[in-house]
């Protein structure tokens, strides 16, 4: 018998897609028989009350969790979101109920064994509730008291050879795409810029010194897997600059129908015959490709690398061979002054270790927003405050029309009083000599 | 029960200590086949449903099999899944970035195998445990935040809404019927943690009342200036107030006042001072975003617009939320065309046709009115449809 | 001899492009002969000092104009700009040199006759220089002195039947293109609804009693020869909603190479044979044309009468039958937060006398604006400050996706109190009940 | 010379007076085959530049002769135009949207014959008094404001800049060798008093030093008030100031001071208050913007985009201003598609082909930073070209 009765949740138990409350409760059943004898550290009804409190909100309709307090581990200034219920004579349970961040393998790539590892450690110290992962990308452990988390701390890093991730105003815990592991678009590695660029910065990732949060991903190529330009102060999107790689032959048969298009993306309808001409040279946004006896040809001067054309046909397309990435700046959410997406920064960059092009490019705007930035003021709202050309002038680039999608509508052009002859200072003593009031 | 120390010795906490060692290298965790292969794939396709294979240049092929399920998931769930790895994929699998499992297996009929294995395993209320799907043009699973299950801001659940929607579009899952991907996320409160503000669908908490001011407290609980410098629209000014307290004495305290009517519902104050709360039963519900997307494939990435001002909260099964957004899934997938996302099929035929179409109602609230760029969203041209 | 020599200009006196100094140096001889013994009711050398004072400004790179006072005619409060030059022991002939602005005949039709009319009166109280016309729209006379101007508006209003133009925080001259008079787009009788507007508000033209400048414009079709989408607070543009008349037989005409396409318009250049395909079908902004069976077809349910394909086609293709207007508002100069096109506020409307719905549409958005706008707020400031929506509630339309190009894409939406079930109005102890600190 | 009389008696200045009547109604005016037939024309064509010819359902044909010239025109030059009228159109004539003046004949003959006489009318100096052209997809005359002519406020000269593009381009006005019609505007300073900001190709008059500051006199000539509020950006503020007057007293004055550093520069302190000019020789000069357009015709109506952010100020004739317009049309005339407007162009190619294609420098004055709409100006994607 259920610890609180859930009549609402219980109504999530239907339906197909997997339930989160079947799996919480198969949860707190297996902990209350303990078959494995675990020494719970972490209240044993801590699924019930997780289960009790939420029946609470599905029937108030309000959150019962408080603000978190500051907990944490020494040394570090994030990592843990600390959180209290505000029932905790009903639910004690989850009366504390804390965050634990834990950086996630780049790729996100796991082998049963240590993931065993994990489930072992929190199912001990912690309620047995995790995410994975969390939007940002960690492990995501769901719900300990305030005395675990050093043990916590101590058992990952010392058991498992793995660190805390992200929290507060610090570096979050970096993402990529899967990259080159398992796809043909990479056009570099980003699981492996990912990882070093997390090691290179784990002081900033540990110890809050920035105005506010900064998050870097990193996704392999235009397609965006990981979704860096719409959630990163700092993305990283593979490109090249040479020519796509065509395989004429492969073309032919995608166009004699051996081939589905799209990898068989759109099979589960019947959308008709492959059509190269409406399919991939009409749809392609720059109108750079064309057929030539029986060729597919680019002008890959005026390609913009959208990626459709080799999306569509990635047997005949590939990515050119001078590989490197795009930075672009400034994404996140929309809480102070609407959301943002990432802006162009450089252009191109090549991905060689030991990567000291890229690593200046970040410090550069990292001095830059640490100098200017107010608090609570993340990158991308600076960029909008003191303009895109400070950003660019920060990490020494010359700004190019690459920059913007079209030069300003306004005439408002700040000049400086270097760029002016004659400089400003004026005698108004001389203007009236010319001009009577 | 007893407490078990890991080693860790809090009398000397720099004993031992290790620190900044970040993640694991990810190489520890690759399949052989990944680990060889890697950086030298030529090509992929999707099999069926949920089956993925990609060709190196080696000649190798490895098959991937995708399943979802939720996001919020317990140590015995993964357990499960480490089973499943063991059992069929040499032990390993990953996670991709929208919560979705993957196996990787080294034919076409093993893939087969799992899949079938995968789809018959079922919770004990009957859902499926490891639906097999989630690739091509068809719909994947929803990424969201935390809700009334973990966090403080929500307007909404994060887990109920997104398990209700995904009941509701579950034969998409396992199916690519749909002119191009469809990504819906859910992001329980304006803070957005996701990409909400650029999915195909976006499903987002929302509050419509503003703070209830906690006067008897709020200056032993928060910074003032804090809270004041946190309104991005300048809402809230400090104040003085005279009060009677829970205890019944009468006194005056240094509080905050707000401009309610200037207020959008950002809870940005609540963040910075918990003596603001806004959350309310009535007030509380969601908003429905549309068109947005991330890639750059053939159109920009774009923002997601605001399509439907408010659901109420609905609990527990917000049957409102998931009829609506299987109106929009259906009207974009019989009207789109082939590889057109959500937003540029509604570029295309125009924002007028997307409501039409949609059968979702316009008013007011669609109009954007924040700051200078809300402007740009009006139409300052005669080129409309009737 | 030149009073004034003026080396600088002299050198705009070559140039295949008609020459102002050339026309203005003229002028001043004609004055100095005098050969119909004018009697010149301001200097008789106003021109050679207007030369001499634009010399001066070409060599030292500044304007000699200060600000203008207030001049005027008496009961008015706009209509006259007061002009005083800095240097008026130089050039006395232009120290006062005040424009009139004169109200022009909707659409710029003149007899030869009304206009030597406005040359004898010119020559005689002003300087002989005019604009033919001003950017607003006006018959600008430029230069004269304040004694005149209750003179000239004399023999305006008493002789040539012609009232004075608009300056000032006042209605401005309203202005239309030629429409129905010699064009086969007019949807609307632009040049009278523009004479009947006019003439309706005559107060508001006259008597300052808005917060700022407002401008009507009015254009027959979505050309927009008069441009009123980029200059006027109101823009009133002609439009229809039923079907493109086709004349199939001119269209093959056109397919044949019988009638040159546009009208001729690129007769200039040889761009090939006509190609209906790639010039009129496949510039659709809307792809709603195509040919079947050797006729072209249009889904007019989704044209958005953008008028290229008419323009290309203008003996194949005609406007719709049931005509009316589109009305934008807000369009301005960047002064002071950046240029305005004007937003579309009412999608349609018919023309009928008297015109009763269109001013209504017009009342409401002046009342609006004068209850809500700042001194010197133009009404797209307004609108930007407080939002569309409320001009749409100004003028009791109901909102429609026409009005936008795309919904808002941040959710800052500011509900009103009466749209949220159980009010604004909580106490905090209630919540307290449920969620303790 | 003596004063005369209208009639107006200054004693009794409401006695006879006539107010309120507007302009003459324009029937007064038209030809009579216009009046006969407004309303009913079927379509027009281009006969040769600078004559229209427009058919009625009446089968009536009228031909227009269209001629540029210099809008600052003298009554002198209006009684020539006038005795053209007569000569050859009954009488009538009209002026264009775009300051060009239409003589309306009855056949093709009398307008060619007309052409002809237009074309061979020369100014004392040798230009052209009344060049044929301006129509189809040619450069038509430039529509411009007063400059150093009239007003108080230019960064620059009108009528000069105007004439030497016009000179420049003078055989573009004749003849329709252009994708598609290109118009030029012209205004001397941020005011704007034109479309320049929707223009093709947009010259326009900047200064770049902030106002200096009469501050013996400021309190006498302007409200304090006034100009502070007057500042978009806020570099304004009231402030007291110990001064030498011109008579070399020393006094204390209530005056302004200005945050140099802020100023953008748009003058609109200026035109609320006379004791803070802005105009410099060295300070001043021109701006070129494009890519502008007002109809609807396939895209919507646009704002022109800073190309050149600062052309000095070379009176008489301008000559980097000319040439670098030359090169823009140029650029333009040789790669757009028929139908491409400027601005259409320059989307299709992208703007960093355009620069490119222009030869046009960018700087980082054409980046966008006024206020938050200049974010939608970046770029936000990984779209673009090398
Ligand atoms: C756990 C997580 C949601 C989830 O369920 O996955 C999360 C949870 C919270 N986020 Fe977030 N954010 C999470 C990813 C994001 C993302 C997505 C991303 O990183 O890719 C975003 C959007 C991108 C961005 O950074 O802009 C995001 C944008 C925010 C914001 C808005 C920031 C802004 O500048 O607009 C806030 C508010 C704030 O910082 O005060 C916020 C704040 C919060 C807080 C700390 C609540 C608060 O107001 O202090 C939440 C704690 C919830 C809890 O109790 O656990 N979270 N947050 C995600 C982190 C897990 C992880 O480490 O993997
Ligand atoms: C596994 C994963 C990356 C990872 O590191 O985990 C992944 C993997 C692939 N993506 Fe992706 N994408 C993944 C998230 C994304 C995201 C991010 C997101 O949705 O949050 C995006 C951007 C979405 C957006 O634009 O809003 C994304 C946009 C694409 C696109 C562009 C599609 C488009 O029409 O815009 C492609 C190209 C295509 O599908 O042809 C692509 C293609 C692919 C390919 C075909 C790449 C390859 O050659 O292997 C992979 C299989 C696709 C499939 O499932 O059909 N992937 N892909 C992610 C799987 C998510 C899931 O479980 O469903
Ligand atoms: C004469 C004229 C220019 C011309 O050479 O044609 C003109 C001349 C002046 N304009 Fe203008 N404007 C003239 C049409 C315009 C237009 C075009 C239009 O009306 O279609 C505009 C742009 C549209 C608009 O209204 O926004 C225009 C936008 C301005 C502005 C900027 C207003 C804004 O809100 O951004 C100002 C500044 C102001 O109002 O303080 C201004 C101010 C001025 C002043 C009064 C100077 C001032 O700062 O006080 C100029 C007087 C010059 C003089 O000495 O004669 N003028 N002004 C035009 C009026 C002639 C006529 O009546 O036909
Ligand atoms: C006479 C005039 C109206 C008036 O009331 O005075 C006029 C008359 C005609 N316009 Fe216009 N337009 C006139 C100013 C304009 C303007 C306003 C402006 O330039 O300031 C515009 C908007 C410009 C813009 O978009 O920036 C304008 C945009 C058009 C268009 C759209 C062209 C386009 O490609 O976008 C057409 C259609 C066409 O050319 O096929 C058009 C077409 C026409 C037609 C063919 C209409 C007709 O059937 O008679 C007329 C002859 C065009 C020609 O000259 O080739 N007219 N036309 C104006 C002549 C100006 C001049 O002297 O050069
Ligand atoms: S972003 Fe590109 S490289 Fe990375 S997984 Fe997606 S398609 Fe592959
Ligand atoms: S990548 Fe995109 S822009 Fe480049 S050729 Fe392919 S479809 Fe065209
Ligand atoms: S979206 Fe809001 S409510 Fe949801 S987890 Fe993030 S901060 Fe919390
Ligand atoms: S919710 Fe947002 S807008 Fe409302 S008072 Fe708080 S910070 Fe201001
Ligand atoms: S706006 Fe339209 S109706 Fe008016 S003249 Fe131009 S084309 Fe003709
Ligand atoms: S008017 Fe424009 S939208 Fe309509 S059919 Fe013609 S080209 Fe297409
Ligand atoms: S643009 Fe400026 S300088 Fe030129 S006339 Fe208008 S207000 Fe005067
Ligand atoms: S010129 Fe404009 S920005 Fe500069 S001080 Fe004056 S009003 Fe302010």
């Amino acid at each position: 018998m259920a610890k609180h009765a859930t009549p609402l949740l219980d109504q999530l138990q239907s339906g197909p897609w997997p339930s989160f409350v079947s799996d919480i409760k198969e949860e707190a059943e297996r902990r209350h028989k303990n078959e494995k004898n675990v020494e719970y550290q972490v209240p044993v009804d801590v699924c019930d009350d997780l289960l009790g409190i939420l029946e609470l909100s599905y029937k108030d309709g309000t959150t019962h969790w408080k603000h978190g307090g500051i907990v944490g581990v020494f040394g570090y200034g994030g990592g843990v979101i600390g959180r209290y219920c505000d029932q905790p004579q009903m639910f004690p349970g989850v009366a504390h109920f804390h965050t634990v961040r834990v950086a996630q393998p780049s790729g996100m790539y796991y082998t049963s064994e240590y993931l065993r590892q994990l489930c072992d450690l929190w199912e001990m110290r912690g309620s047995g509730l995790t995410n994975m992962h969390g939007a940002t990308g960690d492990i995501v452990l769901l719900g300990t008291t305030t005395p675990q988390l050093e043990e916590i701390f101590y058992e990952l890093t010392h058991n498992m050879n793995t660190d805390l991730g992200g929290s507060g105003s610090n570096l979050r815990t970096p993402a990529a795409c899967l990259g080159e592991s398992r796809c043909e678009w990479a056009c570099y590695d980003a699981q492996e810029l990912c990882h070093q660029m997390t090691n290179e910065y784990q002081d900033e990732l540990h110890r809050p010194a920035f105005p506010y949060k900064f998050k870097f991903k990193f996704d392999g190529c235009p397609n965006g897997c990981v979704a860096s330009i719409a959630r990163s102060d700092m993305s990283f999107i593979g490109t090249w600059r040479d020519e796509i790689r065509i395989d004429q032959e492969a073309v032919a048969a995608y166009v004699g129908g051996e081939i589905q298009p799209n990898g068989g993306a759109h099979a589960g309808k019947d959308w008709g015959a492959f059509d190269i001409e409406k399919e991939v040279i009409d749809l392609c946004p720059t109108e750079c490709m064309w057929m030539e006896d029986g060729k597919l040809k680019i002008n890959d001067r005026e390609c913009t690398r959208c990626m459709h054309c080799l999306n569509v046909m990635p047997r005949a397309l590939r990515i050119g061979n001078d590989r490197g990435l795009s930075i672009l700046v400034g994404a996140k959410a929309p809480i102070l002054d609407g959301a943002q997406m990432g802006s162009l920064l450089v252009p191109f960059i090549k991905v060689e270790e030991p990567y000291d092009e890229i690593k200046e490019i970040i410090e550069g705007i990292w001095e830059w927003w640490m100098e200017e930035g107010k608090n609570r003021e993340r990158l991308g709202e600076l960029i909008k405050r003191q303009g895109l050309a400070k950003a660019i002038a920060a990490v020494g680039l010359t700004p190019v029309p690459q920059h913007v999608m079209e030069p300003r509508h306004n005439p408002y052009i700040f000049w400086k009083e270097e760029d002016v002859e004659g400089g400003w200072d004026r005698d108004i003593a001389d203007y009236r000599k010319h001009h009577q009031r | 029960m007893a407490f078990v120390s890991s080693g860790y010795n809090p009398e000397k906490p720099m004993e031992n200590r290790i620190t900044d060692i970040g993640p694991r290298h990810f190489s520890d965790f690759l399949p052989p086949v990944i680990a060889k292969n890697k950086g030298t794939w030529l090509w992929h396709e999707i099999c069926e449903p949920g089956i993925l294979m990609h060709k190196a240049e080696s000649g190798d092929e490895v098959y991937t099999v995708r399943c979802g399920g939720s996001r919020l998931m317990t140590v015995g769930h993964i357990r499960e899944i480490c089973a499943i790895a063991d059992k069929f994929a040499g032990g390993h699998l990953r996670f991709t970035t929208r919560n979705n499992i993957e196996f990787m297996v080294g034919t076409l009929d093993e893939a087969k195998k799992l899949k079938e294995y995968l789809n018959s395993q079922k919770q004990s209320g009957g859902s499926h445990r490891f639906p097999v799907g989630g690739t091509g043009a068809g719909i994947t699973n929803i990424v969201h935040t935390q809700g009334w299950v973990h966090c403080h801001t929500p307007a909404t659940d994060a887990s109920g809404t997104v398990k209700v929607v995904l009941d509701e579009l579950f034969e998409e899952f396992g199916q690519m019927r749909m002119p191009a991907q469809v990504r819906i996320s859910m992001a329980c409160c304006l803070n957005m943690c996701g990409a909400v503000h650029c999915s195909d669908i976006a499903i987002l908490g929302y509050h419509r009342k503003p703070p209830v001011i906690d006067h008897e407290w709020l200056d032993n609980l928060c910074e003032i200036p804090l809270a004041v410098a946190a309104c991005p629209v300048g809402a809230i000014r400090p104040t003085k107030k005279e009060i009677v307290t829970e205890k019944g004495e009468t006194k005056t305290v240094n509080t905050v006042a707000i401009k309610n009517e200037r207020c959008m519902f950002c809870g940005n104050c609540y963040t910075m001072c918990p003596s603001l709360p806004l959350s309310d039963q009535t007030g509380d519900g969601l908003v429905i975003m549309a068109g947005g997307k991330v890639s750059n494939r053939i159109s920009n990435p774009k923002f997601s617009k605001v399509v439907v001002a408010f659901i109420p909260n609905e609990p527990p099964r917000w049957p409102t939320l998931a009829k609506t957004i299987r109106q929009i899934v259906e009207a974009y997938a019989s009207d789109a065309r082939k590889y057109e996302r959500v937003g540029d099929w509604a570029e295309r035929i125009g924002w007028e046709r997307f409501f039409e179409k949609t059968g979702l109602e316009f008013s007011e609230h669609m109009i954007d009115d924040f700051r200078d760029p809300a402007y740009y969203t009006w139409r300052q041209t005669t080129n409309f449809k009737f």
